[in-house]
């Protein structure tokens, strides 16, 4: 009889607290974030955006790999070299850190 | 197009290699070597940027332009790499991955030069990362030392999230000009002024570039980061890889985004004055000469935020200078502190800080070369005169003044006053607190290092009409219209 | 035609919940999927963008974009291995020996 | 080859006597002090030839520039005004380095003093030579750090190494002000120039910043609703700028805590090097003053004020030193009070300033050498415990009152009978009494007459309580070496005749200074930019005000004679008496006729010394306040980084959100 009071008085607490417990350490992640979404979405709806008329439509060939690949190897010559460079040092660096047993 | 402009990137991804595969093959004894060829290389590639300078170019479909500008910080970062490599010979000394530390050193150098030469946010965006992705392995490069370790993961998240961040805002860039070439967005900057994505995209930029300046609040890793790093990565890190994030953000809003100038005047303002009082305030605190170090190098990011806000030429050639003055200066101050803790940690294997400023005490007779070199440099952070600090805070604060942010100066040179307190204290116990222990020999390389940067300090303080005619030049290339 | 806005709108969400996951979560893996939550977000609007501008340049960056967050990943778990391999946990938040 | 062509080995000689120092002068006997007494030796004599060529020829003035960089220079000038005082500066510098060869010759570190104090030496000469206002800046600078370096030179002590840092913070306030007030004036140039300024000319050499004083005068800015002049701003912050080095009223805490420092050190400070400089900043940038009367005014007020406070501070010290300290401060107050009467007399007042600074320079030095000798001696520098001393130290006894009458200012009016003190400082309390009477503020003349009696005062309590009388405590003692009574000697010759010599050619011949081809100023056209007019001059004040400044240091003897003499001798006289009702009747009627004077006089100046000293206290628990309150909020700010990473990723996105929110907010209100 006791029992069952104290369970009726306590289950929504219970409940309350679980969702209290839940949110105490993700609420400030939660509004944080919440006002970086808000901004934003409004900015982004509040903005024209430029766009062509209508989205090219080849219907012969879909494909855009070969525009791609000129633009790679003409205009963005630059940066895919210094990737190349970017690859090798971060490889260097992961297997560095990633070894056993720093100094043998 | 000529070749022989990109010589000094080309000879440092040869050295970089080169320092890598021979690495491969020495013995640990002989392992010494590959920091004599890593500074080798990177003074070859500074004799060759210097015989280029005066040369105008663009190369590669406009991606890349050579002119005063990225020479001026191609020199920055290539001077600051030489102390960097020169430092670190004894650092690695008996370290069995010597080729890896100097190899990524090297390719950090290589990214920050593509950074200065940029003409093309991507390929900004690139080398930005190439010079991220190579100090961060480098911050954790005692990865058996619990407190480098956590530099380097605190260093990578929030410069993963910075990335992120970066990479959003030059999409919506991106998206309103149609091009990712910087004097394209320049002419086609309109729509971004009249839409509210325009002030998005400036806020998430300054989020990007205020995470390799250290502005507040996008600072927060680099007290633990410059802290827990060996001491030469924190000298990289501090001297270089901020001056990075400065030239990134000159190109990208005084070159690309002019036309949004008043919304990113005001986030500028409000950064520069909170970052450098917080910076300042914070220092005045610390017991780890490193961390303040690293809260001074948050002041000085302050200060030369000042150039974005009053954004006359002679404001940007003091930023400018205070650039290379700053890069001399904290170089310095954290190779004499990385020179401090090798003599620490020699004693004593198992010391809890070997940066803690009761370490410092007597340094004056102890270490007698390291000690005045420190001093000058402390002096030169305060911006005593005949320094260079002075030279460049002088340009600095009375451009600021001229153009009418008397307020501004006020809190600048308030702060440069406020600064001095904590800079003394470094002073005082080198040379009036004395100690028991006795004096030490000093290595040989971080003397060579602190020469070469007492010598630049000196220099700039002593001789700067060269200097600052310099610095006029390269902010030349950002307004051209001139006065 | 669907509105770009759509295409980047989307892609703000989903960089809202990276940042989110990243603020919250403790653990070094997850912060990592966050981060690529957050490139890729911004690689949808780059991709976006380019078909809506009939131009291929936003394409290429988003390519080489994606070789960098492939970067940033192995370092990143290589300095969780390393981590793990100290501490036997990879939740960051106990990682605090350097502050003030 | 002119002697002028040697000018720049003024200071360069010291400066390189302290590197060779630094790095010899372990190596050498006495810390290897022979090479800086020569280095200043010949720079002393250079000067001194340039100032005999000047006297002579007053427009041989010497002018070198060269370019440093941009629109700057490094130059040298020595016009009068500089002339007197390098010589001043070398002559007394010279006396104390070679006083300091006996008084530091028992400690350790002898050559890093000698090198410390060449340096400070240089600096102060760099100083007074330099041909534009960077140059003197960057010396000043310099000046700050070698006196940090001087006054924490017994760095064991922690009361020196915190006295060292006070000195150090608080001067560091006012060259803030200085550096502040440059920069406005760099960039006030810039603009009347247009930005383009043509070869060869230096924007901020004296001579051009003097042409331009019209322009700057005419430039106004709106403080509070009031339109305030640039030059007014300007020179207020160069006062500031002069407030910190030369310790007045309210930066002035630094300078008795400066005393930590070796005496020689403090008569270094006192009389040639540190405390000088805010003088001849002001002296040196007249003509701006003089176009600017709201500051002349600041200047005359705060200089009256600081010298009667300092003064009251002076009758309650006991520490022999500390009373020479805030004497000097009361001093330095006369001179900025000689200066800012100049909106009555013209430039008039930069010749009986700079003159009371040079008789100034002589006493003091002797007063402060002649405190380290007793010091040197008995080993204790509490007055309480010494007494009679003039028994043991007669040398240093009969230096000490010829210089303690100098600084009372004992002469008669109108002839050339008189220490170099009275005819120092009358003119400046008779100028004070023309600003008075030709605009109606007679405040800073009573101010500085009142200081007049206090100084006498106090200058006379020390002198009889640490020389006459009976010895209080056993303290033994013995007159000191002669390397340290032959410049005690010195120094007492020109305190003693040096005034009444030179007096006349001393005013015409540093009024060249504004009047000769450098700068060729008008000054009463500047009085015009200023919107009022000179007093016509002086000579027919009525007897009783020439009169006065004799008749109220007489007063200061007498008073202090009674108090402090009197009640001794009276106290030997009676225990040598045997007959009791004698004894009785003497001691009563004595300790009455002693008692009310002593009681009547003890109210009035401790009344005066207490606020005096609780203002003091005021200012000092001020200063640590501010520090503390910095050092705190740091540590409060500093909680923020709590090391954990999450927090950092939320700063870092709240910030972009924040910023993003704020600047709409604040573009959508422009």
């Amino acid at each position: 009889m006791l029992n069952d009071e104290v369970s009726i008085l306590f289950t929504p607490m219970k409940v309350l607290t679980s969702v209290y417990n839940f949110f105490r350490p993700r609420i400030i992640g939660m509004i944080v974030a919440f006002l970086f979404l808000a901004v934003i979405l409004v900015s982004v709806f509040f903005t024209s955006w430029p766009s062509v008329e209508q989205i090219p439509q080849n219907v012969a060939d879909q494909s855009n790999i070969e525009g791609i690949g000129v633009l790679i190897f003409t205009d963005f010559v630059v940066p895919f070299e210094i990737l190349s460079i970017v690859l090798l040092s971060s490889l260097m660096g992961a297997i560095y850190m990633a070894k056993g047993d720093g100094n043998q | 197009m000529d070749l022989m402009l990109l010589a000094p990137e080309l000879t440092l991804a040869v050295t970089g290699l080169a320092v890598l595969l021979i690495g491969l093959f020495l013995p640990v004894g002989a392992k010494k070597m590959l920091g004599y060829l890593a500074s080798l290389g990177i003074l070859v590639a500074l004799a060759l940027t210097v015989s280029s300078l005066g040369t105008e170019a663009t190369m590669f479909n406009d991606t890349l332009s050579i002119d005063a500008l990225s020479q001026f910080f191609k020199i920055v970062f290539l001077v600051v790499a030489l102390l960097f490599a020169i430092a670190s010979i004894k650092y690695t000394e008996g370290n069995s991955h010597t080729e890896e530390f100097f190899s990524l050193g090297v390719f950090a150098t290589i990214g920050m030069m593509f950074v200065a030469s940029a003409n093309d946010i991507m390929v900004l965006f690139i080398a930005f990362e190439l010079a991220s992705l190579a100090t961060y392995a480098l911050a954790g490069f005692e990865k058996s030392n619990q407190k480098s370790l956590e530099a380097a993961m605190k260093y990578f998240m929030i410069g993963s999230l910075s990335a992120a961040l970066l990479l959003f805002g030059i999409s919506f860039i991106y998206g309103m000009t149609g091009t990712t070439s910087i004097p394209a967005i320049a002419a086609g900057a309109g729509n971004l002024v009249t839409n509210p994505i325009g002030l998005v995209a400036v806020v998430l930029l300054v989020a990007g570039f205020g995470f390799k300046i250290a502005l507040v609040p996008f600072h927060m890793w680099a007290p633990d980061t410059y802290q827990g790093s060996p001491s030469v990565v924190s000298s990289l890190l501090a001297a270089g890889s901020k001056k990075m994030g400065i030239v990134a953000a000159f190109k990208v809003f005084i070159v690309a985004l002019i036309a949004l100038q008043a919304e990113w005047q005001m986030v500028f303002a409000i950064l520069a004055v909170l970052t450098m009082t917080y910076g300042n305030v914070v220092a005045l605190s610390q017991t780890s000469v490193k961390r303040m170090l690293a809260y001074s190098s948050l002041a000085q990011a302050g200060y030369i935020t000042m150039a974005f806000v009053v954004l006359t030429p002679m404001a940007l050639g003091g930023g400018i200078l205070y650039a290379l003055s700053h890069g001399f200066m904290k170089a310095g101050a954290f190779i004499a502190t990385a020179a401090v803790v090798y003599m620490v940690l020699s004693e004593n294997r198992d010391v809890e800080d070997p940066d803690h400023l009761d370490n410092f005490k007597g340094l004056g007779k102890r270490m007698p070369v390291t000690a005045l070199s420190m001093t000058i440099f402390v002096f030169a952070l305060a911006g005593i005169p005949l320094t260079a600090g002075y030279m460049s805070k002088f340009v600095l604060f009375s451009s600021t003044i001229q153009a009418g942010f008397v307020w501004l100066a006020v809190i600048a040179i308030l702060n440069s006053a406020l600064s001095l307190y904590y800079y003394a204290r470094v002073v005082k116990y080198m040379y009036f607190i004395p100690t028991d222990a006795g004096k030490v020999s000093e290595p040989l390389p971080y003397t060579i290092a602190l020469v070469i940067a007492v010598i630049g300090v000196l220099a700039i303080g002593f001789w700067s009409e060269p200097f600052v005619y310099w610095a006029m030049e390269a902010a030349k290339v950002l307004i051209p219209g001139g006065m | 035609m669907i509105p770009v806005e759509l295409y980047i709108g989307l892609a703000a969400i989903i960089f809202s919940i990276g940042l989110y996951g990243f603020m919250t979560q403790r653990s070094g893996i997850r912060m990592l999927m966050c981060v690529e939550l957050m490139l890729n977000s911004a690689n949808l609007n780059l991709v976006a963008f380019s078909s809506y501008n009939a131009d291929l340049t936003g394409q290429v960056f988003a390519l080489y974009s994606i070789a960098l967050a492939a970067c940033e990943a192995a370092i990143g778990f290589a300095i969780l291995m390393a981590i793990f391999r100290m501490k036997d946990t990879i939740n960051l938040d106990t990682f605090n020996v350097l502050r003030w | 080859m002119a002697i002028g062509d040697l000018a720049f080995l003024i200071p360069l000689l010291p400066a390189l006597a302290f590197v060779l120092t630094f790095f010899l002068g372990k190596k050498l006997p006495n810390g290897g002090a022979i090479i800086p007494i020569a280095a200043i030796t010949i720079s002393f004599v250079i000067s001194l030839l340039i100032t005999m060529n000047l006297l002579q020829n007053p427009e041989e003035v010497i002018n070198q520039s060269y370019s440093w960089f941009a629109i700057l220079n490094i130059g040298v000038l020595v016009d009068p005004l500089a002339a007197v005082m390098l010589t001043m500066v070398s002559l007394v510098s010279l006396l104390i380095h070679i006083y300091s060869v006996g008084y530091m010759s028992h400690d350790r570190s002898q050559s890093r003093y000698f090198a410390e104090t060449a340096l400070f030496t240089a600096s102060m000469l760099g100083l007074a030579l330099s041909d534009n206002i960077l140059q003197l800046f960057i010396c000043w600078e310099l000046v700050g750090v070698c006196s940090y370096l001087l006054i924490g030179f017994w760095y064991e002590k922690p009361s020196a190494s915190s006295a060292a840092k006070k000195a150090f913070l608080t001067t560091r306030v006012g060259d803030v002000m200085f550096l502040a007030g440059i920069v406005i004036l760099f960039s006030d140039l810039f603009r009347i120039f247009n930005g383009t300024i043509p070869d060869g000319v230096y924007i901020l050499r004296f001579d051009e910043i003097f042409t331009h004083i019209p322009e700057i005068a005419a430039m106004n800015a709106n403080i509070l609703g009031m339109e305030v002049s640039h030059i007014t701003i300007i020179t207020l912050l160069f006062f500031g700028g002069a407030i910190g080095k030369s310790g007045q009223f309210p930066l002035h805490v630094w300078l008795p805590d400066a005393m930590e420092g070796p005496t020689t050190v403090s008569a270094l400070i006192h009389a040639a090097t540190m405390v000088t400089a805010g003088v001849y900043l002001v002296a040196r940038t007249f003509p701006m003053f003089m176009a600017a009367p709201s500051s002349l005014l600041v200047v005359a007020y705060l200089g009256a004020f600081t010298a009667i406070f300092a003064a009251t501070m002076g009758i309650v010290m006991n520490d022999l030193k500390r009373v020479l300290a805030y004497s000097t401060i009361s001093q330095l107050g006369y001179m900025m009070l000689g200066l800012g009467v100049g909106a009555a007399i013209g430039a008039e007042a930069v010749g009986i300033s700079i003159f009371h600074l040079i008789n100034h320079a002589f006493f003091k030095a002797l007063l402060f050498l002649c405190a380290g000798s007793v010091i040197h001696a008995v080993g204790t520098h509490d007055m309480r415990q010494l007494g009679g001393v003039a028994k043991v130290m007669p040398i240093t006894a009969v230096t000490m009152i010829i210089a303690a009458f100098s600084l009372a200012g004992f002469g008669i009016p109108d002839t050339i009978f008189g220490f170099s003190g009275f005819f120092s400082k009358d003119p400046i309390i008779e100028s004070a009494y023309l600003f008075g009477s030709s605009s109606g503020m007679w405040i800073p003349y009573l101010l500085s007459i009142t200081a007049a009696l206090l100084t006498s005062l106090y200058i006379f309590r020390l002198v009889f309580m640490t020389f006459f009388g009976k010895p209080r405590t056993d303290y033994g003692g013995h007159e000191s070496p002669a390397s340290m009574t032959v410049p005690l000697s010195i120094l007492a010759l020109l305190a003693l005749v040096a005034g009444a010599l030179t007096r006349t050619t001393f005013y015409e011949f540093v009024s060249e200074t504004f009047v000769n081809d450098f700068v060729q100023m008008d000054i009463p056209a500047l009085a015009d930019i200023g919107g009022y007019h000179l007093a016509s001059h002086a000579g027919h004040e009525p007897m009783l005000i020439l009169w006065m400044p004799l008749i109220v240091a007489v007063a200061g003897l007498l008073v202090s004679y009674l108090i402090y003499g009197l009640k001794v001798v009276n106290m030997d006289s009676l225990v040598s008496r045997n007959n009791p009702v004698y004894k009785l009747l003497y001691n009563r009627y004595y300790q009455n006729a002693i008692y009310t004077d002593f009681l009547s006089v003890k109210v009035i100046y401790e009344g005066f010394a207490f606020a005096g000293h609780a203002i003091d206290r005021g200012f000092d628990w001020t200063v640590n306040w501010i520090s503390d309150l910095m050092i705190e909020s740091g540590e409060a700010l500093r909680q923020f980084q709590t090391g954990v990473i999450q927090t950092y990723a939320t700063a870092v996105i709240a910030g972009v959100g924040l910023l993003i929110v704020l600047i709409k907010v604040v573009m959508e209100v422009i």
